[in-house]
């Protein structure tokens, strides 16, 4: 691994182990104590207090949704007044958008994963991943406070000069977001860093899990858009204290400059919540179908593809903005070419399906569920990407219903998918499959009763946003309210399971679903330094077809004290790149 | 091995004269008044110049993993992105005005 | 950490997740990179402001821009590629096991360091006396522009940033020399010497920019 | 496809409507039969490639180049069409005819009002005459709104620095529903307005006579649709109860509290002020949020609103 140079093929002595089943000492029992969680570099357990976090969050955020289509039950005001509904749509969308999907995926099972499916011990800069967990701690300790002390009414966009002149919190919550934001920087760069320089001994690039490739692609677009974000959320507290001007236009500033540089970053964001469910996507439907992945390169590179041109097509949230027409042109124009690769996606997808031998397990169904609804928000997001489309359906419910099916539908199903796939490797313990697809159903049936009449109100010219509305929208409402509540039902039963899982579940097997993904080539739960052996990788991680003996190579440890050798010579390609 | 290039004293003196030399010429330039728009030109060439000597020889990127460069250069191509779409409207922006 | 692990080849500075000394090495240059590819598009989204309005007022920059003083400007310019090469020479130092080099040189850094930020001071003192302060404090009338405040707000913004990344700068360096007199650093493993060098260059290389478009507009 | 369109979208009342709601149709129905497409394939597959055994073999794909490229480049030809089509209607859209007749439009918070040429401001209710392209030239007073008309399709926001403009041909007489979409703090949802199409008679009829329709009411009178006109409602009320802004009922000659702790007689001159240059004094407990009137009222109008809050006890 140290030199460039040894790209060549080498040979290495290998020998197979066996994943521990049901070992006695995991990463969950190698240090007790709440102060062994607070300090631990453990990557999986960082990944665990994310994904406590953002449990909290999703459950937040979930309440004030429900509170606010409790109060949209009637056209008048029934139990909320209008400041109070304004603060709780922006703390509902700036709570969902960057305190749980940002870090969700990512942050979350990311950092449980992302090492264990390189086969590394730990990410690249284990010190430097707490410190990111609590970079987002002190983020959001600052939300926390400017929500108890003024509250904020903005809109999770901040947009200008409303967001300079309003009497609200905002110099607090921007700033605790402005701090979340290093969080989100720090774990991309350990991500790449972590991709780059600590996969196992034979996994090259063309070996990487479908997974790697989406975090990869993720946490790039945060290295590149977030910065962005944080100057600009710094200017707009500048703009607030000392009033420099720059967006402000009562002091001759740009408002609509504020709109450019706020969307971009938070059209990529869109990609930074997105991008990292393809992955888990990938994963679980190669697994689930028993059968290799159809277009490697092409989801891999579709990633990446996205990535990229999702940093050229933020103007496209601005088309009656009063941006230049020639600007609404060129975004438009670039923001279908985002639909190929996503489209590729989905039918590689498929096809994988094709002849496969399929298992409707709960992350499978929830992988089901994301492709019906992922596809939806695609679609409509091709209606909004038409610019006189647009002008009709923009800031209205049809948006509202296009990224609730893009992120909802596709990225929290996504995270569900991955929960439910990985939570075996988390906790050792087995969920209730019969629970798990019951509330998969009644998740998917309220998800659609609350965003499917979103989609003919808002065409119907319902602008998002309000407190009251006109009579002929109530039906729509309603309906939405309904289904929204039937979503909270499935999420209940999910809560239940899950913690009947964790206390009394049965225990799992290091590989319950027969992947190939080296994951779950370790036990259940994992050790503490993720595997015993050192991996070696001579098949890709969907190679179904290899006898599964061939996926638990390894080289013995210096320290772990296997000292009888199963001699076998594989040719294993260096994984340093060629640099 | 690419990470560890070490750099005699007499060569990084003669970087920072160079860099020395480029300010004094930046400076310089200004007092012979070039027409606009060349002057921006050749104020930003000079620190083009100027950057790519820190960054290839202070910061070691002549010697550094081809990696490192790939991510200098993508940084420049997203502020270029960002710079030049945002002007695509700014620069074209046709406002009606009230006729009363 | 596992630096306490009983492992005969493992040298202290190596932490148990990498195989050895230069793949870690390897992998903290390749993190600050990435750090700074963030730096770059941090004060990119102001250069980005910076562009904007300038094309918006090209007169605005014209006459604004003479109230800043292009000699100190240039002086400071001089003072940070100065700092630049102590720096590189530190680095230099550490890597041919010199440790009383490196000292020396980051102590230069430093001074050098605290020299521009005093220059800025005076410039900065002399602005606000005149009544140049940033946003709605802005109260000079020696500028016709309607929009001479916005040109200062982007010049205290973009100077304050940077200055901000130099006052980081001074810290991380006495940090460096304090771990360095303990003898944390030696041609085995510099690597926070190296890294923070990378910064240092970066913050140069942001000012190199700053000073032809903030103070050289002719 | 009739069913669908009244389902789907509101009544189509302006001349570009019709292209729009073309293009919404067609990305409507080629998405959900793709969307068909793919929901039958993926239940199909998930039934037919079930698991019989834990042993099942499954056969080694990995990729087809030739239905890669297919499947990249009939949504690539589809997305091209759209985007060729939609920009066609945006052009319509944002070009207005040369002839167009002008009204200014100035946002506030919380309110539309627009200026005619004759000089003649209405305030939340629009005035045009049928079959005649309409140029909207608009600016906003405070913060960043938004002109949505569902039946004409046409939206562009109000900046506060800058004019924009939206043009519109009415096809028939009647009314349409005006809403602001950009969000604009706390009555945005009740900044709503109206646009009334009139026959061309009709038009000038009200253009010439608008200023003096209540001559013969009495003033009081006047005053109250004044109010109900201009806009007040949304944050004021009449019946005592606590709005965005303090209640008209028994201000008349009252004495309230200001924010700096004046205590102030809400007399004519009071009352004139608050209409003219509302934030000047503020009452306690209250935001500084309402927009000046200052030449949306004319002094006789303001005499008149003046004279309906005195009946208010």
């Amino acid at each position: 691994m140290s030199t460039p140079e040894a790209s060549t093929t080498k040979k290495v002595q290998v020998r197979r182990y066996k994943p521990e089943e049901n070992p006695k000492e995991h990463y969950l029992n190698a240090e007790k104590g709440v102060w062994a969680w607070m300090t631990t570099i453990d990557h999986k357990k960082i990944g665990l207090l994310y994904l406590g976090s953002i449990t909290f969050f999703f459950f937040v955020g979930g309440m004030l949704a429900l509170l606010l289509r409790t109060e949209l039950l009637t056209p008048a005001q029934s139990f909320i007044d209008a400041d109070v509904y304004n603060q709780v749509f922006t703390l509902h969308g700036a709570i969902m958008i960057f305190f749980f999907l940002v870090p969700s995926v990512p942050a979350a099972l990311g950092n449980f994963i992302l090492p264990l499916q390189l086969g590394a011990k730990d990410v690249a800069f284990p010190r430097l991943n707490l410190a990111s967990f609590y970079i987002y701690t002190i983020g959001t300790i600052f939300t926390l406070i400017a929500i108890f002390t003024g509250g904020i009414d903005t809109g999770w966009t901040f947009y200008t000069p409303y967001s300079t002149q309003t009497g609200t919190n905002v110099l607090l919550m921007t700033f605790g977001i402005f701090i979340l934001g290093f969080s989100s920087i720090l774990t991309g760069v350990n991500f790449i860093v972590t991709i780059h320089k600590l996969r196992a001994p034979g996994l090259t690039w063309n070996k990487l899990p479908l997974n790697v490739w989406a975090l990869y692609a993720t946490s790039i677009i945060q290295v590149l858009a977030t910065p962005v974000l944080a100057i600009t959320l710094l200017l707009l507290v500048m703009e607030r204290a000392l009033g420099i001007g720059v967006f402000d236009p009562s002091i001759g500033g740009d408002p609509v400059l504020f709109q450019h540089f706020f969307w971009f970053y938070s059209h990529p964001a869109v990609y930074i919540m997105i991008v990292p469910g393809f992955g888990v996507i990938s994963e679980v439907i190669s697994t689930f179908s028993r059968k290799v992945i159809f277009g490697y390169w092409a989801i891999a590179l579709s990633s990446l593809a996205i990535a990229f041109i999702g940093f050229l097509v933020w103007g496209h949230h601005m088309f009656v903005a009063g941006q230049s027409s020639l600007a609404s042109m060129v975004f438009s124009f670039l923001t279908f070419l985002v639909g190929i690769p996503t489209g590729i996606k989905i039918f590689n997808w498929l096809a994988t399906m094709y002849k496969g031998s399929i298992d409707m397990k709960a992350p499978m169904l929830y992988a089901m569920v994301f492709l019906f609804l992922f596809t939806i928000g695609g679609f409509t997001g091709i209606m909004l990407g038409s610019l006189a489309v647009d002008i009709h359906l923009h800031d209205t419910y049809y948006v509202v219903a296009h990224f609730h099916y893009v992120m909802m539908g596709g990225m929290v199903m996504a995270l569900l998918a991955g929960l439910h796939y990985w939570w075996p490797k988390m906790f050792g313990k087995m969920y209730s499959e019969f629970f798990a697809r019951i509330s998969c159903v009644i998740i998917f049936i309220g998800f659609n009763l609350a965003f499917l009449p979103q989609f003919v109100m808002g065409s119907q010219g319902m602008p998002r946003r309000y407190f009251n509305y006109i009579d002929q929208y109530q039906a729509f409402h309603q309906l939405s309210t309904i289904g929204a509540y039937i979503m909270a039902v499935g999420f209940v039963i999910m809560a239940g399971y899950m913690i009947h899982s964790l206390l009394r579940g049965k225990p799992a097997s290091a590989n319950p679903w027969g992947s190939r993904a080296m994951e779950w080539q370790t036990s259940s739960p994992a050790p503490h330094h993720n595997f015993e052996h050192i991996p070696v990788i001579i098949n890709g991680p969907y190679d179904y077809h290899k006898p599964m003996s061939e996926f638990q190579l390894g080289i013995a440890h210096s320290t772990n004290g296997h000292q009888s050798f199963e001699k076998v010579d594989v040719n294993v390609k260096s994984a340093e790149e060629k640099a | 091995m690419s990470g560890h290039h070490i750099s005699s004293a007499k060569f990084l003196w003669g970087v920072a004269i160079v860099l020395f030399f480029l300010t004094f010429l930046t400076v310089a330039v200004t007092w012979i008044h070039i027409p606009e728009p060349w002057n921006v030109v050749v104020a930003i060439a000079i620190a083009v110049v100027k950057a790519t000597i820190v960054v290839a020889f202070f910061m070691n990127l002549w010697w550094d993993s081809r990696f490192n460069t790939i991510l200098l250069v993508m940084s420049i191509v997203f502020f270029m992105i960002l710079i030049g779409i945002t002007l695509l409207d700014t620069l074209f922006r046709v406002d009606p005005i009230p006729t009363f | 950490m596992s630096e306490t692990s009983a492992e005969t080849k493992h040298p202290a500075h190596l932490h148990h997740h990498f195989v050895d000394s230069d793949q870690q090495f390897e992998s903290s240059k390749m993190g600050m990179w990435i750090f700074l590819v963030t730096e770059i598009l941090f004060f990119g989204g102001l250069f980005a402001a910076y562009i904007v309005y300038r094309a918006w007022y090209p007169e605005l920059y014209l006459e604004a821009s003479q109230e800043l003083d292009a000699f100190w400007g240039a002086i400071n310019t001089f003072v940070l590629i100065g700092s630049s090469l102590t720096v590189a020479m530190a680095i230099r130092s550490a890597q041919l096991n010199q440790i009383r080099g490196l000292i020396i040189n980051l102590w230069i850094t430093i001074g050098l360091a605290c020299t521009f930020m005093v220059i800025k001071y005076f410039e900065y003192a002399e602005k606000l006396e005149k009544g140049i302060a940033p946003g709605i404090y802005y109260t000079y009338d020696g500028l016709e522009h309607e929009k001479a405040n916005i040109f200062f707000s982007i010049y205290y913004m973009m100077t304050g940033l940077h200055g901000l990344h130099v006052i980081i700068g001074i810290g991380l360096m006495l940090w460096l020399v304090w771990k360095a007199k303990r003898g944390a650093y030696h041609s085995e493993y510099y690597t926070p010497v190296e890294i923070t060098g990378l910064y240092w260059h970066l913050v140069d290389v942001i000012w190199i920019f700053l000073f032809p478009l903030l103070y050289l507009i002719d | 496809m009739n069913r669908l369109t009244e389902f789907m979208l509101p009544p189509a009342k302006s001349t570009t409507a019709g292209e729009v709601d073309a293009l919404f149709h067609f990305i409507n129905v080629t998405s959900i039969i793709l969307l068909a497409g793919i929901t039958f394939t993926i239940i199909y597959f998930a039934w037919k490639y079930r698991r019989r055994s834990e042993d099942d073999v499954t056969p080694v794909i990995t990729h087809n180049s030739k239905l890669e490229i297919t499947w990249s480049v009939i949504p690539l030809i589809l997305v091209m069409i759209v985007f060729g089509w939609g920009l066609s209607g945006y052009m319509n859209l944002t070009t207005a005819p040369d002839d167009a007749y002008e009204v200014r439009v100035v946002a506030k918070s919380w309110l539309w009002e627009f200026h005619y040429q004759n000089g003649h401001v209405s305030v939340n209710e629009l005035h045009v005459p049928v079959d005649r392209p309409v140029k909207l030239v608009m600016s906003s007073d405070d913060v960043i709104h938004s002109f949505f008309v569902p039946d004409y399709r046409i939206k562009r926001d109000v900046l506060p620095n800058r004019y924009t403009s939206v043009w519109f041909e009415a096809i028939e007489t009647g009314e349409s529903i005006i809403h602001c979409t950009e969000y604009c703090g706390r009555a945005h949802s009740d900044m709503n307005a109206t646009v009334f199409v009139h026959t061309q008679e009709d038009f000038e009829t009200w253009l010439e006579s608008a200023d003096a329709i209540d001559e013969d009411m009495p003033p009081a009178e006047r005053g109250e649709a004044l109010v109900t006109r201009s806009g007040c409602m949304a944050c004021h009320s009449t019946d005592g109860s606590r709005m965005v802004g303090p209640t008209f009922q028994g201000l008349w000659m009252a004495e309230r509290t200001m924010e700096d702790g004046e205590v102030v007689t809400a007399d004519e001159n009071y009352i004139r002020e608050s209409i003219l240059e509302p934030n000047a004094r503020i009452n306690e407990g209250y935001d500084p949020v309402m927009p000046s009137y200052q030449g949306t009222l004319s002094d006789r109008q303001i005499d008149d609103i003046i004279e309906y809050i005195k009946t208010l006890d």
